[in-house]
């Protein structure tokens, strides 16, 4: 097989699976759907871990192949093809690793669920989304991966499609990423306009030249092309990575099946932004105030979305708001040019917080559903090896030493510490404060989930929708296909930031695909002081982020473990910040009130108003009206008597006459 | 110019022959034999067309003959415009004699009447001075009063008789009137000496405008233009409707006649005034025309308005004055005589004993009733709205060519808008008969003869559009163009 | 394939006889009447593809030509020919030729014959419009495709018939009325009715605005475009299902076809002065009817708003063109345009089309269009549900659907020409998505809405049939556009160049 | 001396005599068939005015025709009359409304 074929057959496989599973349901049966997918997502996976085996060890070249011409118009190629390098490589592993782990796990999240089949498709249609978007070479290639993760996110957002909740989450969803497109798609227009290709190659080689291009767009207000460019991809990236105040959708979008929470909202599709970024690092690299804008975004939502993950109850939304300002963090790297820390804590969270979000359905499940954390408690009995994961999990992602989290996350706040951008300095403390967030409602979830006793009683006869706090049968471990992904994320989640820190974020992995300009290189400082990850992690303990981190985890076993009297104290005390948190700073019903409410309004005034009113009440049938009361009044003027007509024909011999005999 | 070459007149002496001889012959013939005079009828019409068609008198070089010392005159315009007065008056006689039978007027008097109408009219249409065209005028009028009031029990009917003689005597003596101006100023009665007459002489144009305009009067009553268009709905309506057929659709064909002798042929020179005249009064139908019918619950009666405003654009053929204009008149002219007749030819079809369906409703779930009559109407109708492919649009375009050849935009561009607002009642006509249920379900039945001749009719209205350039080349060419 | 065979003559003539001779068969026969129409149009749909495997796309100039004189007076000829313009357009009227035979297979239960004869007889004369070089053959065509259309909605619509049809019927004919004046102006300056030899005309400026007017009083009432974009709701809304999808899907796209044949080429110095005329009346369109399509409680209104605002990407795409040319050097984005406008207008003949089969389907089932009596719809009806969902995600433009090409390869060009035109555009991935989708959660997915929902039937093969072929073109064509693509471009790249030369200098001012 | 415009003018003054006598007259359907007769008779004056003075004899032969077709139309239109007076017992103008609109 060529190579050509493998690179197709990565995503292809996953397609196929997801036709035979969802097309031919009935021929398949349930097991056939899961295992086909499996197979699919599984075989991809291999033959990714082969191409990433290919580059590192036996020093495969990037690869940049055209599959075919989609379109040539105006001179302009449109291709389909993929570039392979060790950007992309690493992206497909992670996603075809983690993917296929939600697949495993869906055997038995959704064993009963009569949208199985179904389920299965759609999660194999993902994997095909998330690899072409991954592996293209060019920019319209990019943003159908881009829209299609979008479809299936929708599709499986509001997969219990009955539930009204559900469908408005997955509209949401689709909604708010559209203003991101459209941002995006004017970005790939002004690429297109710049550079005359949307090959990344071509595209990339000529960027330097159109430094210093200035474009008014408003008058009086100059601005910088390549600036303009980079805002217009970031929004993109925005609505993708849901970063604020794009992130509206992100929490909302955990009414989906806690696989797809997992897979989707976490581990790889509101990573696209990241990594689209991250490749479009020559482009970036040129623009100082987009940097500045992406960096600024991205500590507001690391820090801001973190402070309202603490006053959740919902477990799924705690990691959603975790998500969010996870993805801030890696938004924050971005902007200070610390591209591959960026993709580096992307791939360490794709484990751990895949490795918490299925966790978390593992605990959903034992509870029949309940997501509320108030009526969970003292699990760690009944699912140990759950209770387990998930602390590392945990563990990971408040940037525990040694744990993947950790050489992530303290790379981006070195970073940050480093860089000299304008803005760093807000950045950097919102990076910073943002661990000891992060850390309080880690722990906040574990002890609220795991630890203390249990808030809910079981009641044989409950019946089928039992009220909240009873639950029909006494939870109990989940099976092993829910359990071993678990396993098999946890152990990426506790060695993959000690394995490759060195080789991604200090040797130049990824300096094939990521360009950073000499000034703005913040990783060089941290490089000359790393001297290998037990090194770093011993120096964290003398850091700041260490120590909070220590802090926050003191404050949660505190007020979780010992005082919990102090939770609601707080709330008392402080309503007005309370109220703020909980209401997500309001931004749904700022939304609502001035696009939703007000399109909704302006729609109804140019429709009934202008077209209805205006156009067709006044113009068209008004003329219609005026024609009608025109021939009756003309009517009357037939009015059955001879003397009238013979005066209208002398009338006209007298008009006549007066025209052309006086005048 | 000068030969009187009586031959000339052949085919008006065979029908002033035969018109004669079916008034006699009424007398030797019973009631329930009368057929015969309509086999008679039909033959003098096909006597008439094939004498016409032999008149061999074109002799080299020569596009016209004149007889009776130049006040006749025999040209291929006429002859055309004959041939199809031949024609039509065929499809009204099969139409007509369905009519009457149901209404049991069946008389002989109806052939005799129209008969001489047709020698009116073949008079007018051969005229060549004011005499015969003033004769070949009253000799059309009387014959159409007369007709009108043909229903001797019908108060409407004497009710627009009586309006028709009195407004249309009115016309006759303003166009008189005019006649004797432009006698006055030209000193002769011949066309082609007042023409000459009008183009040597420089001064005294005062009286020959004001004659003109008592022409251009006399001429817009004839053919029913607005303001002199208020005898049209009043006959139309009253009148039965096998007399309104006959009305709406023979003597038009002599008003454009009448129109080209005494403008073109006679009074050319003065073709900037009338234009002018002749574009407000086109104007003016077009659009009171089509709006007055928008009103109308009478078909007879709408049409009637319809007619109005297919007279305008008749007028707007003749604005430029050339041949390509006539030609386009003319091709109008015929066109509208034969929407006409399949128009009250299908009103006939739908009068069930004794009752007109002059009613709008009467209309109403034809194409329930009966698909393919439905289809005829709804071709006539499509037609009359000017809309593609069939032949009425043709018309239109010709006619508005020759408004744009003129340089008349704005009459273009009004009689264009008027067009669609007369697509109004049209379509309503159509929207009754498909998109509504029938009244009754009565079976409609006619004899073969009329079946036949409507259903030509009908097809005549997408024949002549789709092969359009048969007839175009024809119009065209009896101008010369 | 002979090569020499008058295909055209087939392409048109064939269904028109074929549908007078359907009517010939009577009110008790419809089985008969559904075959003969089936074969008709399976016949005519042949004849269009060994046309398009005949036809060379490397030259710009036009194939299968027929030349013979009708009205020789005037100098008028039935003078047939396509090029890459008329290709594509022809091949989606053949198409939908079949497909609403077979939609309208056992809907239609009154008149079979003459519901079928008015489908094909108007199909022939919409490929009368797409190959006609003659204008007064043009406009005949032009004209005449009104009469079945009016006769379809008026006798199998819905309640408000007589409105909605009269309505149309008015509405359209008045706009081309204007542009009958025009083509009459044109024939006593240039004394041809032949559209090629008037691309060459030399017009004054002044002259060459007042017909640019004529023609868009005519295609923009068409196509639609704001303000005169009223009719098409009504239109669409009463018409049976088949006559919404012929309507949206081919007679929209007449329109398009005219700024192409006329508008541009013949009067290209007007079009460069009054672009900007267009391109805002463009944006206006897809904005504001974006925000009336979110509104609406009618399904099929809501369609019908969005077609016509993706109509907008179709004048836009062509318009954008002299503002490209204006800004930059080499004017390559302005072949983008118009290609893409070409590909909207394919593209949007499978979706509306589709979209419109799919509310039928429902609306045979349930005999409601409005929003509010659906709900869950996918519990009952997961295949079509299915269908829908796809439907209106290229609705919305998403990638991978033929919606994305065409507006994609606008956007990109109005990007060319200004970046507010583009960002103007781009609005619709929003409001396009927003009314398309919110659509299918009130009405497909959600809690089964009612009782009559939950008796819903899914889709029968032949339904699954019409639709799922749909569904393949309309992938197809997002995902390989080249094909259709490059049958146009040596017509573009011709029509590019030509309205780049300035006539009015020939003309002598 | 009696010139053109004195006989001209008599024409006129008869022919808009007849014309208002048609439109003012509001009562009986006869004194209408005497307007027309009026009217006629004025244009006989002016043809044989005109026919006189140009020393040309068409306008008076002209005269003869006018006179003989004046004849019959007043046949014909009595002939209506009588029908319309045998239908509608009146001969009122005012009263002849039934067609109208």
């Amino acid at each position: 097989m060529s190579l050509k074929t493998i690179l197709l057959l990565i995503p292809l496989l996953p397609l196929a699976a997801a036709a035979i599973a969802g097309l031919l349901r009935k021929q398949v049966g349930r097991a056939g759907s899961h295992w086909v997918a499996i197979l699919g997502v599984g075989v991809s996976f291999l033959l990714s871990a082969w191409v990433l085996y290919q580059q590192i060890f036996l020093g495969m070249e990037t690869q940049n192949i055209t599959i075919y011409t989609w379109m040539i118009s105006g001179g302009v190629h449109f291709e389909v093809g993929f570039l392979i390098d060790h950007l992309t490589t690493l992206m497909m592993t992670v996603v075809t690793f983690v993917s296929l782990m939600v697949h495993i796990y869906t055997i038995g999240y959704m064993a009963t669920d009569p949208g199985y089949q179904r389920f299965f498709s759609y999660i194999a249609l993902f994997t095909f989304s998330m690899l072409m978007l991954v592996m293209s070479n060019n920019f319209m290639q990019l943003f159908f991966g881009w829209e299609a993760v979008g479809l299936v996110s929708y599709l499986l957002i509001g997969f219990w499609f009955d539930r009204e909740s559900a469908i408005y989450a997955g509209l949401k969803a689709f909604l708010v990423n559209r203003v991101g497109d459209f941002g995006f798609l004017l970005g790939i227009a002004a690429v297109l306009y710049s550079f005359g290709s949307l090959d990344y190659a071509t595209v990339f080689a000529a960027a330097p030249g159109i430094a210093g291009k200035t474009v008014t767009l408003i008058p009086g207000m100059e601005w910088q092309w390549i600036t303009v460019i980079c805002i217009c991809l970031f929004i993109g990236a925005m609505g993708k990575s849901a970063q604020a105040p794009l992130h509206v959708w992100l929490p909302d979008s955990m009414e989906g099946p806690t696989p797809i929470s997992a897979l989707i909202h976490a581990a790889t599709m509101v990573t696209a932004g990241i990594f689209m970024v991250a490749r479009m690092s020559p482009l970036f690299e040129l623009s100082d105030a987009a940097l500045s804008f992406v960096m600024l975004i991205g500590a507001v939502t690391a820090l801001g979305m973190g402070l309202v993950g603490i006053v959740q109850n919902d477990i799924k939304r705690v990691i959603a708001y975790s998500t969010l300002s996870q993805l801030g963090y890696m938004t924050v790297a971005l902007g200070v040019s610390a591209y591959s820390a960026a993709i580096f804590h992307l791939m360490t969270h794709a484990f751990f917080k895949a490795l918490l979000f299925l966790g978390a359905g593992s605990v959903i499940i034992a509870l029949h559903h309940q997501q509320d954390m108030r009526y969970m408690g003292g699990l760690r009995k009944q699912m140990p090896i759950t209770w387990i994961t998930a602390w590392v999990g945990t563990l990971a992602l408040i940037g525990f030493p040694f744990m993947s989290g950790f050489y992530s996350k303290d790379s981006i706040i070195e970073a940050v510490a480093e860089s000299s951008r304008w803005g760093s300095e807000v950045a950097y403390w919102s990076v910073l404060l943002g661990v000891l967030i992060t850390s309080f409602y880690s722990f906040r979830l574990l002890y609220l989930t795991f630890h203390g006793q249990p808030r809910y009683r079981v009641d044989v006869g409950a019946g089928e929708h039992p009220p909240d706090g009873v639950v029909q049968h006494a939870p109990h471990e989940s099976p092993w296909v829910v359990t071993v992904p678990l396993i098999l994320l946890a152990i990426p989640s506790i060695v993959i930031g000690y394995l490759l820190i060195g080789p991604v974020l200090f040797e130049g992995w990824l300096s094939d695909a990521i360009s950073v300009l000499p000034h703005n290189n913040v990783l060089e400082h941290a490089a000359e002081n790393f001297h290998g990850p037990v090194a770093m992690a011993k120096h964290a303990i003398g850091t700041a982020p260490f120590w909070l981190m220590i802090t926050g985890f003191v404050l949660a076993t505190f007020i979780y473990q010992f005082r919990p009297a102090l939770a609601d104290f707080f709330k008392q005390k402080l309503p007005g910040i309370y109220r703020l948190l909980e209401n997500k700073y309001y931004f749904d019903e700022l939304y609502q009130k001035l696009f939703i409410s007000r399109s909704v309004r302006i729609g109804r005034g140019l429709w009934k108003k202008v077209d209805a009113g205006v156009i067709d009440g006044g113009l068209v049938n008004g003329s219609a009206r005026l024609m009608g009361n025109l021939a009756a009044r003309i009517r009357v003027w037939q009015s059955g008597y001879l003397f009238h007509y013979a005066f209208a024909m002398i009338a006209g011999l007298i008009g006549i006459l007066a025209i052309w005999v006086v005048l | 110019m000068n030969t009187t070459n009586m031959l000339l007149a052949a085919p008006e002496f065979w029908v002033l022959i035969m018109a004669c001889v079916i008034l006699i012959a009424d007398l030797f013939i019973r009631e329930e034999r009368r057929g015969i005079i309509h086999m008679m009828a039909m033959i003098t019409l096909v006597f008439a067309a094939i004498i016409t068609v032999r008149g061999d008198y074109l002799s080299e070089g020569l596009r016209s003959a004149t007889a009776f010392n130049g006040s006749f005159i025999r040209d291929p315009m006429g002859d055309v415009l004959k041939l199809f007065s031949f024609f039509i008056l065929g499809i009204v006689y099969v139409y007509a004699k369905f009519y009457l039978r149901q209404f049991r007027m069946f008389r002989t008097d109806f052939y005799t009447l129209t008969l001489f109408a047709l020698l009116g009219v073949m008079l007018l249409i051969s005229a060549n001075s004011l005499v015969t065209i003033y004769l070949g005028l009253e000799l059309t009028s009387l014959s159409t009063y007369a007709l009108v009031a043909f229903d001797r029990e019908s108060k409407r009917g004497s009710e627009a008789a009586m309006k028709y003689f009195v407004l249309g005597s009115m016309a006759s003596g303003m166009l008189l009137y005019g006649m004797s101006m432009i006698y006055g100023a030209t000193g002769s009665m011949d066309l082609a000496d007042i023409s000459v007459a009008i183009s040597n002489q420089d001064g005294d144009s005062m009286i020959l405008v004001f004659g003109l305009v008592f022409l251009v009067v006399g001429l817009a009553f004839k053919l029913g233009v607005v303001p002199f268009h208020m005898w049209i709905p009043d006959v139309y309506e009253g009148a039965p409707a096998a007399v309104t057929l006959f009305i709406s659709a023979i003597p038009k064909m002599a008003g454009f006649a009448m129109a080209y002798r005494l403008l073109y042929t006679g009074l050319g020179d003065l073709h900037t005034d009338w234009q002018q005249m002749l574009s407000i009064l086109a104007v003016l139908s077009i659009v009171l025309g089509n709006l007055a019918a928008i009103a109308q619950t009478n078909i007879k009666r709408m049409l009637a308005y319809s007619t109005i405003s297919h007279m305008g654009f008749i007028l707007m053929g003749l604005l430029p004055g050339t041949a390509d204009g006539f030609g386009a008149s003319m091709y109008y002219v015929i066109v509208y005589s034969l929407m006409s007749a399949g128009a009250f030819g299908m009103i006939i079809l739908l009068s069930a004993r004794g009752v007109e369906a002059e009613q709008l409703d009467d209309f109403k779930g034809l194409n329930q009733r009966n698909g393919w009559y439905a289809a005829i109407m709804a071709m006539i109708m499509f037609s009359m709205a000017g809309v593609p492919v069939f032949v009425g649009f043709f018309a239109k375009w010709l006619v508005i060519k020759a408004a744009l050849d003129a340089g008349l935009l704005w009459l273009a561009i009004s009689a264009v808008i008027f067009s669609v607002v007369g697509a109004f009642y049209y379509l309503r006509v159509i929207k009754l008969m498909y998109f509504d249920e029938p009244l009754t379900e009565s079976p409609i039945d006619a004899p073969v003869d009329f079946n036949a001749v409507i259903s030509l009719n009908g097809l005549l209205m997408l024949g002549l559009g789709v092969f359009s350039g048969s007839l175009i080349a024809v119009c065209m060419s009896a101008f010369g163009a | 394939m002979a090569s020499n065979w008058p295909i055209l003559s087939i392409l048109i003539w064939l269904p028109i006889l074929g549908g007078l001779a359907i009517l010939t068969v009577g009110n008790q026969r419809a089985p008969l009447a559904r075959v003969m129409a089936l074969v008709i149009s399976i016949l005519v749909f042949v004849f269009s593809i060994f046309m398009l495997m005949a036809f060379d796309p490397s030259t710009a100039a036009m194939k299968f030509s027929e030349l013979s004189p009708w009205i020789a007076a005037f100098n008028v000829n039935y003078h047939l020919g396509v090029d890459g313009f008329s290709v594509p357009l022809i091949l989606l009227t053949t198409f939908f030729g079949v497909l609403v035979v077979i939609a309208g297979w056992e809907v239609i239960q009154e008149r079979v014959q003459q519901y079928m004869a008015a489908f094909l007889i108007m199909e022939g004369l919409m490929v009368g419009v797409f190959s006609a070089l003659d204008a007064l053959l043009f406009y005949v065509f032009f004209e005449a495709m009104l009469i079945p259309m009016f006769l379809l909605i008026g006798m199998w619509g819905g309640p408000r018939r007589v409105y909605a049809t009269i309505k149309f019927f008015l509405y359209t004919f008045l706009g081309s009325v204007f542009m009958l004046i025009g083509l009459i102006y044109l024939y006593i300056q240039s004394g041809t009715w032949s559209i090629l030899e008037w691309q060459d005309f030399p017009l004054t400026l002044e002259v060459q605005k007042w017909l640019f007017l004529g023609f868009l009083a005519a295609f923009s009432v068409k196509i639609p475009m704001w303000p005169v974009h009223t009719w098409l709701p009504d239109a669409h809304v009463e018409a049976p299902t088949g006559g919404s999808v012929i309507l949206a899907a081919i007679m929209l796209k007449i329109g398009g076809y005219g700024f192409i044949r006329f508008s541009l080429p013949i009067t290209p110095d007007a079009a460069a002065a009054l672009d900007w005329l267009i391109i805002a009346l463009s944006l206006i369109t897809v904005v504001y009817i974006g925000f009336v399509a979110l509104v609406q409680e009618d399904m099929k209104k809501l369609i019908a708003y969005s077609s016509i605002s993706h109509m907008g990407f179709v004048t836009l795409g062509l318009f954008i063109a002299f503002a490209i040319f204006q800004n930059s050097d080499g004017g390559e984005g302005a072949a983008l345009g118009v290609e893409g406008a070409m590909v909207q207008m394919i593209s949007h003949g499978f979706i509306s089309g589709a979209l419109f089969l799919c509310v039928g389907v429902l609306y045979d089932r349930l005999h409601s269009r409005m929003i509010v009596d659906y709900g869950g719809v996918a519990h009952t009806m997961p295949w079509f549900a299915a269908f829908a969902v796809l439907f209106f995600m290229a609705n919305s433009g998403l990638p991978g659907t033929s919606g994305f090409v065409g507006e994609f390869m606008v956007i990109l060009a109005a990007f060319q020409a200004n970046f507010w035109y583009a960002f103007l555009a781009s609005l619709t991935l929003i409001l396009g998505a927003a009314y398309s989708l919110w659509l299918v959660k009130r009405v497909i997915f959600g809690p089964v809405g009612s009782k009559k929902v939950a008796k819903l039937e899914d889709i029968n093969a032949r339904e699954a049939l019409v639709l799922g072929t749909l569904a393949v073109a309309v992938l197809l064509l997002g995902l390989w556009p080249e094909p259709l693509v490059n049958l146009m471009h040596a017509s573009v790249d011709q029509l590019l160049a030509h309205i780049q030369q300035p006539k009015f200098t020939m003309a002598g001012n | 001396m009696l010139t053109l415009a004195h006989f001209l003018s008599l024409g006129a003054i008869l022919f808009c005599l007849g014309v208002a006598g048609i439109f003012l007259n509001r009562k009986n359907v006869i004194i209408l068939l005497m307007c027309i007769e009026l009217m006629l008779l004025a244009v006989n004056m002016n043809f044989v005015a005109f026919s006189r003075f140009l020393g040309n004899m068409d306008g008076q032969v002209f005269v003869f025709f006018i006179l003989t077709v004046a004849a019959s139309e007043a046949a014909i239109g009595l002939a209506i009359l009588v029908v319309l007076f045998r239908n509608r017992r009146t001969i009122n103008v005012a009263e002849l409304d039934e067609l109208k609109g």
